[in-house]
């Protein structure tokens, strides 16, 4: 998968064209062959600009930093990422017209150790859902399957999940870049940060980032689009996804086979209900 | 899961820690005004009797109950949880409760999934008119509780890092 | 003073740390989901002294822990009485291992700060009662860039012990202060032999010369921090800190970050109140009641972040703040490095 | 620093005998913040409240918790206590330590103890969070609308106008009247129905306060109760209704006939028509579909003959729109089409009609002329049977329920045949004979003997033909034998259902119906004219089959209830409503979506500090909100807050035990 060519082009045309002000997309970081973001601002740069399986980044990110509110940006998107700007445009945080969106036919991002991701082994839809311009050939959508680990966590008994989990909000330290690097989590001011709330609780005890990562995972439930930019962020390399998954597969088989900003206009699972939902939990 | 260890009631997340000597659960019940609280009244008035390990606390409606008010009492005072409200279309908002229902599903599957023994969340739709069925409820969701040990999981007191 | 110098082998080494451990409390870096941080330890196989730098923490939280109990209150009507937390956890006679030079470095640093106007009483105690063994790197990250700041990482005696690679699967373990040379000569060094430090030199210097060759990056320290304290008001930092998210997570990894913010927490009738990390990346981090918020921009934040790490804490203490270790481009989710940041502002 | 004090309420012995009260009073003095606790018998009573009352004074309470019944016994009066002594009422709270804990714990005086002492802290906790709040007031529009001009809607509005509140009366017909204007006399009393009912319909017309929109149908109604705003579609009618004097010369010329609605189709109207000759307005509207001038763009007579030059062929639907403060729903009745009843050959045999057929045969005004007539050959009929419970009370074919009127119409109906045929001898079929109301049964009982009809209980299993004449065949249950009646024409008394577009009235409305189509009201009993929407109210058999007295005292008390909702300019509102902060609120708009009343809408605020850019944000119209803090819980910023229900509110009660 390799769409450097295309992508410049498109950027300079753009740029040339005068229709937009910002490109977002990614560069190689310099040393190595890993990528970092970039947005270009000056035409001369599109040469930077670089796709590959490397690009791992969800870019969608950058449309809520003051760098690119209020402008007309072009930017690259995956199938994952343009489900996360579904959610964003249909959630009113940018207007469409401002924006030149290139959708990429991805056939998967690989990590560091250049193995695969587990998200894009089990992705359901590959092909970027909104886009003026569609890169590679659709691969058309996927069957929906259970994360791996949600299935193997879940054979195992409770005890052993309580101190699994119990290590994972352990090992957290509070910087919250889970958070920061997830383009739904767009909130003028977090609930977890609002001194003012009952939420708020600044301490790195287990019990606060239990109470801060729950909320946070639950805010995404019906939402997340599984594009993984909070584990990549982790600096403690937490298993976040595993949270997410779960209420993913819980929303995924209970509502309505719900998937987060596949469909254009379709709000979380939260945000509406059917008569059909279950009900025998419920005494 | 039975949590009964050689006759000593353990938590069930954390079975080496055991009960103190005649424990008794605190249970956090979160009731929407028009159905379950009148529904509680309703017990009250019927004198029905029931365990008296809950604590009642009085909302509008099943839809203002946030999934963090279920966290934060099972991170600090309460073992348990029960939330109820009206019977689905019954809704004295209209469509309050379906909206519940679906964060209720999804918050108490996750809090398993971390570990929280299914039945420390429960959930219960009662009418104005159930009164003995919210007492048998509370009788329930007590008895299950009750076997399930105290809760430890991310005790707000006993659980600042080493 | 006279140097305490030993050699010793793999073996040796192993033996050496458990004799250590067996009467101090000792923290050593221990692996969770494939990341090093510094946890309490009683058995050497429990911990990697060797971790990778580029998969540790800092050892910044054995002294300035995440989260702190500041004080304990209970609030009856009887009056509120307000209880100094029981004792410090941290500030017991305890061991390092493991630690990596650039973190004891940052600790010398960060001395400057906690020793100044306001004695922070809880740290010192925690400096005081800690012993730090520090392994020298053989080779640089790719991120690493000590060897190009304001301090001689050759001699550096931050450390109170120093272990270095030597050829031939010789290790020398070498004193660096008065406490490290008293622990030398207890018992602990038995399966090591003494050295003198003519003889160790030029292993040493073999080794060090190998090590700083290694580095990536390099800059000239002098001129960055001449030329930035001239361009505050650059635009160059706009475009710097472009693709910054504001995560804040390199102030939560950094060796020398020492901002906290405070809370508390209540139940029933008691509270805790806390002191715990926080990051000047935080577009609320300046937010004052009155709602002005004088670093409301990207790229003021980050200007604040790269002047405080280059040239205002060097300006006060004499010192530079950042430390070289590159924690903070090794865990940022963009790979925004200040090394180049730094530089591309310097142009 | 708040200043709580703690009232604790024996109820007599209801509490005292199960919760050892002053041990609890000992427990929440504990708490910080309580500056004042005391127990006392009967803290309702008048003495009761006088401690709360001077407390609050002497102690200068910030907040008051009452420890007693459930909140929703006496939470107003002791707010009423509150305001009594200066404090905002809302400063209150109730902790509910007889319904929930000394009535159902009654075998466990120490548990019962200890979980009052939790109720307690949890309401001192709560009540710390608690703030001022006031009561909210609404301007009211005072209009009301009322929908369907049948004798229901007739009274509701003139009752409501004599009150002098203008009415918008909206009939979808060409004239007001509705069902009874198609009826000849009316049981018990037998009186004209005409003649009762056309005064009414003409004080309608004529009413300064009555806004009467005939021909016209409601599209839509947005807003909320005192407040709404509805679009009404007037329906093209050609004529001119100003210059219209209603002479007739139109209607008298026009060459195309059709099928008489108003009567049943047993006779013929003219394209351009009145209803009926007492028909209010009394103008003639052109029936588009059948007029050859407006779809063939042939004849137009009547314009040639209309001497002000009223026709207009040009003329178009019109949409207008009123501000209204209630709306009364009066849409009335539809009959019961008996084609399910096959065995009795409906459809096939031209000499079984249908109650409201025979009724319009023997009105004065009726086809003809008021005497009964076999559709077949026009002859006057001698044996008349008539069958009851046609689709009523029948699962199978019909509805279950029971029309209720059928009885005492088919019994009136004995009475009109027999004094408009003499000789005649009406068989009257039927299941039970229900004549419950004023005068009812001695009515029944007086025809039976007037008339001699023949009353046989039980059902007709079939009717077939023998020359001209109908044989009946049924069973009289009495004597347990089949009968055979010969019978010159059969009347079925056809079952009262709920008009068809009910459904989608009550959708456009935003109430709800049941499975027969009947509106809803918000309780059968002690609320059955109010709709669970407020300000929308029932009158009639749009709620469920009524005779007249009785429609006409449910339209009666709708009116009453409108004057009611009028009385004031404003109208009072519960102050626990959600309000945004605008600070954190992002703009996903997720609450305007779950919310059940469109109570959220959007807007616009500055970016930040005099920023002339604009980002949006979602606003709540106070007026609307119920409280019911739906948008609370899905808003992840939590910008909202619900006003008696905060989240500092609930928390502090989570963690104060």
């Amino acid at each position: 998968m390799n769409y450097t060519k295309q992508i410049q082009d498109i950027a300079a045309k753009l740029f040339a064209e005068g229709k937009i002000d910002v490109f977002v997309g990614y560069r190689m970081n310099g040393f190595d062959d890993n990528q970092v973001p970039v947005l270009i601002t000056d035409p001369q740069d599109v040469s930077k600009l670089v796709f590959t399986d490397k690009s791992v980044f969800n870019l969608v990110n950058y449309l809520k930093t003051d760098h690119t509110r209020r402008k007309r940006v072009g930017l690259v998107v995956k199938g994952c990422d343009s489900r996360s700007l579904n959610l964003m445009l249909t959630e009113n945080q940018m207007k469409r017209e401002n924006l030149y969106v290139v959708g990429i036919c991805c056939e998967g991002v690989v990590d560091e150790a250049g193995q695969k991701m587990q998200n894009c082994v089990e992705c359901v839809v590959p092909d970027a859902v909104v886009s003026d311009e569609l890169l590679g050939t659709p691969a058309g959508r996927r069957p929906y399957k259970v994360n791996v680990d949600i299935a193997a966590l879940a054979e195992k008994p409770l005890t052993e999940r309580a101190t699994y989990f119990e290590e994972i909000f352990e090992n957290c330290i509070r910087c919250n870049a889970c958070r920061h690097s997830c383009p739904l989590c767009y909130c003028a001011k977090c609930c977890i940060d609002q001194e003012t709330s009952t939420l708020y609780n600044g301490a790195n005890t287990t019990s606060a980032a239990f109470h801060a990562l729950m909320t946070w995972s639950l805010h995404l439930a019906g939402r997340c689009v599984d594009c993984r930019n909070c584990e990549k962020a982790c600096p403690s390399h937490l298993p976040l996804h595993l949270l997410h998954k779960q209420n993913e597969s819980v929303i995924f088989e209970n509502f309505q086979e719900h998937m987060a900003g596949v469909i254009p206009e379709d709000r979380g699972a939260f945000y509406k209900y059917s008569l059909k939902d279950p009900d025998d939990f419920i005494m | 899961m039975e949590a009964e260890v050689k006759d000593q009631l353990v938590s069930i997340e954390k079975p080496e820690l055991v009960a103190p000597p005649n424990w008794e659960p605190v249970i956090m019940g979160i009731l929407c005004n028009w159905c379950s609280y009148a529904g509680s009244d309703l017990t009250g008035t019927s004198r029905i009797q029931y365990p008296p390990n809950i604590r009642i606390i009085r909302v509008p409606c099943s839809s203002r109950v946030d999934p963090w008010f279920l966290i934060k009492s099972l991170q600090t005072t309460a073992d348990g949880v029960l939330v109820s409200g009206c019977h689905p279309g019954d809704c004295h908002y209209i469509t309050g409760n379906y909206y519940a229902r679906r964060r209720f599903l999804v918050t108490k599957k996750l809090l398993n999934f971390v570990g929280f023994h299914e039945n420390r969340i429960q959930f219960s739709w009662v009418s104005a008119a159930e009164g003995p069925k919210f007492a048998k409820v509370v009788a329930k969701v007590t008895e299950d509780i009750k076997k399930l040990g105290p809760l430890h999981l991310y005790k707000k007191e006993n659980f600042e890092k080493k | 003073m006279n140097v305490e110098t030993f050699v010793t082998d793999k073996a040796g080494l192993q033996k050496f740390y458990e004799a250590i451990m067996a009467d101090r409390e000792t923290y050593a870096p221990v692996e969770k989901f494939g990341k090093f941080d510094f946890k309490r330890v009683t058995h050497l196989s429990e911990c990697d002294p060797e971790s990778p730098i580029a998969k540790t923490q800092s050892i910044k939280p054995l002294f300035f822990p995440r989260t702190a109990k500041v004080m304990k209150y209970v609030a009856t009507s009887a009056g509120t009485d307000v209880s100094e937390v029981d004792e410090d956890p941290l500030a017991v006679k305890r061991v390092i291992l493991g630690a990596k030079h650039c973190d004891a470095r940052a600790l010398q640093v960060l001395d400057k700060v906690y020793n100044w106007d306001y004695i922070d009483t809880d740290y010192q105690k925690r400096r005081e009662n800690t012993l730090i063994i520090s392994t020298r790197c053989d080779k640089a990250d790719a991120h690493c860039f000590c060897t190009s700041l304001d301090y001689d990482v050759e001699n550096l005696n931050a450390m109170d012990v120093l272990i270095v690679n030597g050829a031939d699967g010789k290790i020398f373990i070498k004193a660096k202060t008065e406490k490290g040379s008293a622990l030398l000569n207890t018992d602990v060094t038995r399966h090591a032999s003494r050295v003198t430090e003519t003889d160790a030199a030029p292993e040493l210097k073999k080794q060090y010369d190998a090590f700083a060759a290694s580095f990536r990056l390099k800059m000239d320290y002098k001129e960055v921090n001449a030329k930035l304290s001239k361009i505050f008001d650059t635009p160059e930092f706009e475009n710097v800190s472009g693709n910054c998210i504001s995560c804040n997570t390199c102030a939560f990894v950094c060796p020398t970050c020492h901002c906290f913010k405070i809370s508390d927490e209540k139940l029933k009738d008691t509270g805790v109140r806390y002191k715990s990390y926080d990051s000047c990346n935080n577009g609320y981090f300046t937010l004052m009641a009155g709602g002005h918020n004088p670093r409301p921009a990207k790229y003021r934040r980050w200007r604040q972040r790269a002047m405080h790490k280059f040239v205002y804490y060097k300006e006060r203490f004499g010192e530079n703040l950042c430390v070289g270790c590159g924690k903070c481009t090794m865990a940022c989710p963009v790979n925004i490095s200040i090394f180049e940041v730094v530089n591309q502002v310097t142009g | 620093m708040a200043r709580v004090g703690v009232f604790i309420c024996f109820c007599g012995a209801n509490i005292a005998d199960y919760v050892d009260v002053p041990q609890v009073v000992e427990e929440v003095k504990r708490i910080k913040e309580v500056k004042y606790a005391i127990e006392y018998k009967y803290m309702c009573s008048d003495p009761g409240q006088g401690l709360i009352r001077d407390a609050i004074v002497q102690h200068k309470l910030t907040s008051i918790v009452v420890a007693a019944c459930s909140p929703r016994m006496h939470e107003k009066t002791f707010r009423k206590a509150l305001s009594d002594a200066g404090m905002n009422p809302y400063l209150l709270e109730v902790a509910n330590i007889r319904e929930h804990s000394s009535w159902v714990h009654q075998k466990d005086k120490k548990a019962a103890t200890e979980k009052a002492m939790d109720l307690c802290r949890m309401a001192v906790a709560k009540s710390i969070a608690n703030e001022q709040l006031h009561e909210i007031s609404v301007p009211v529009t005072k209009r009301a609308l009322v929908i369907g001009g049948g004798i229901a809607g007739i009274q509701a509005a003139l009752d409501i106008a004599d009150a002098r509140i203008p009415v918008v009366l909206v009939e979808k017909s060409p004239s007001i009247g509705g069902k009874m204007a198609q009826l000849d006399e009316t049981f018990p009393t037998l009186d004209c129905s005409q003649c009762i009912l056309t005064p009414k319909m003409v004080d309608v017309a004529s009413h300064p306060y009555i806004e009467l929109i005939p021909y016209a149908e409601v599209l839509e109604l947005e807003g909320f109760v005192g407040n709404y705003k509805v679009k009404i579609k007037k329906k093209a009618s050609y004529v001119n209704f100003k210059t219209c004097t209603g002479c007739g010369a139109c209607w008298q010329k026009c060459p195309v006939k059709v099928a008489n609605e108003y009567n049943l189709g047993l006779d013929k109207r003219k394209a351009i028509y009145t209803p009926f000759p007492q028909a209010v307005p009394n103008k003639p509207v052109i029936d588009a579909e059948h007029c050859t001038m407006l779809t063939k763009g042939k004849c137009g007579i009547c314009a040639k003959v209309c001497l002000p030059g009223a026709i207009d062929y040009t003329m178009q639907d019109e949409i207008i729109e009123r501000e209204i403060g209630a709306v009364v729903v009066a849409t009335g009745y539809d009959m019961w089409d008996p084609k399910p009843y096959e065995e009795y050959g409906v459809g096939r045999f031209k000499d079984i009609i249908t109650s409201l057929e025979f009724e319009r045969m023997v009105s004065a005004n009726g086809p003809t002329n008021g005497l009964p007539i076999r559709p077949s050959d026009g002859k006057v009929p001698k044996n008349v049977v008539f069958i009851k419970c046609i689709g009523s009370r029948d699962e199978a074919k019909g509805i279950e329920y029971c029309s209720k009127i059928c009885c005492m119409y088919t019994t009136k109906h004995t009475i009109l045949l027999h004094h408009k045929v003499h000789d005649s001898h009406a068989y009257v079929f039927y299941m039970d004979i229900r004549a419950a109301g004023k005068g009812y049964e001695e009515f029944v009982k007086k025809a039976q003997v007037d008339t001699g009809a023949t009353y046989l209980r039980g059902r007709v299993s079939k009717i077939y033909k023998k020359g001209d004449k109908l044989i009946v065949r049924g069973e009289d249950a009495q004597i347990g034998q089949v009968v055979e009646v010969e019978a010159d024409m059969v009347v079925l008394a056809t079952a009262v259902i709920a008009p068809k577009d009910n459904p989608d009235l009550a959708r456009l409305l935003g109430i709800s119906y049941d499975k027969y189509g009947y509106l809803s009201e918000a309780h059968p009993k002690l609320r059955p004219v109010e709709t669970a929407k407020a300000g929308i109210f029932l009158a009639g058999c749009t709620q469920a089959p009524k005779d007249i007295p009785e429609t006409v005292s449910q339209a009666s008390a709708c009116a009453a209830k409108v004057c009611g909702l009028f009385a004031g300019d404003t109208m009072k509102k519960d102050p626990m409503v959600s309000t945004i902060n605008n600070e954190y609120c992002s703009g996903c708009q997720n609450c305007v979506k779950v919310c059940p009343y469109g109570a959220i809408v959007t807007d616009e605020v500055p970016v930040g500090h005099g920023s002339k850019d604009l980002r949006t944000v979602a606003k709540i119209n106070e007026g609307v909100c119920q409280g019911c803090g739906s948008c609370v819980a899905v808003c992840r910023s939590m910008a909202i807050t619900l006003a008696g229900f905060t989240d500092s509110q609930i928390i502090n009660e989570i963690v104060s035990i």
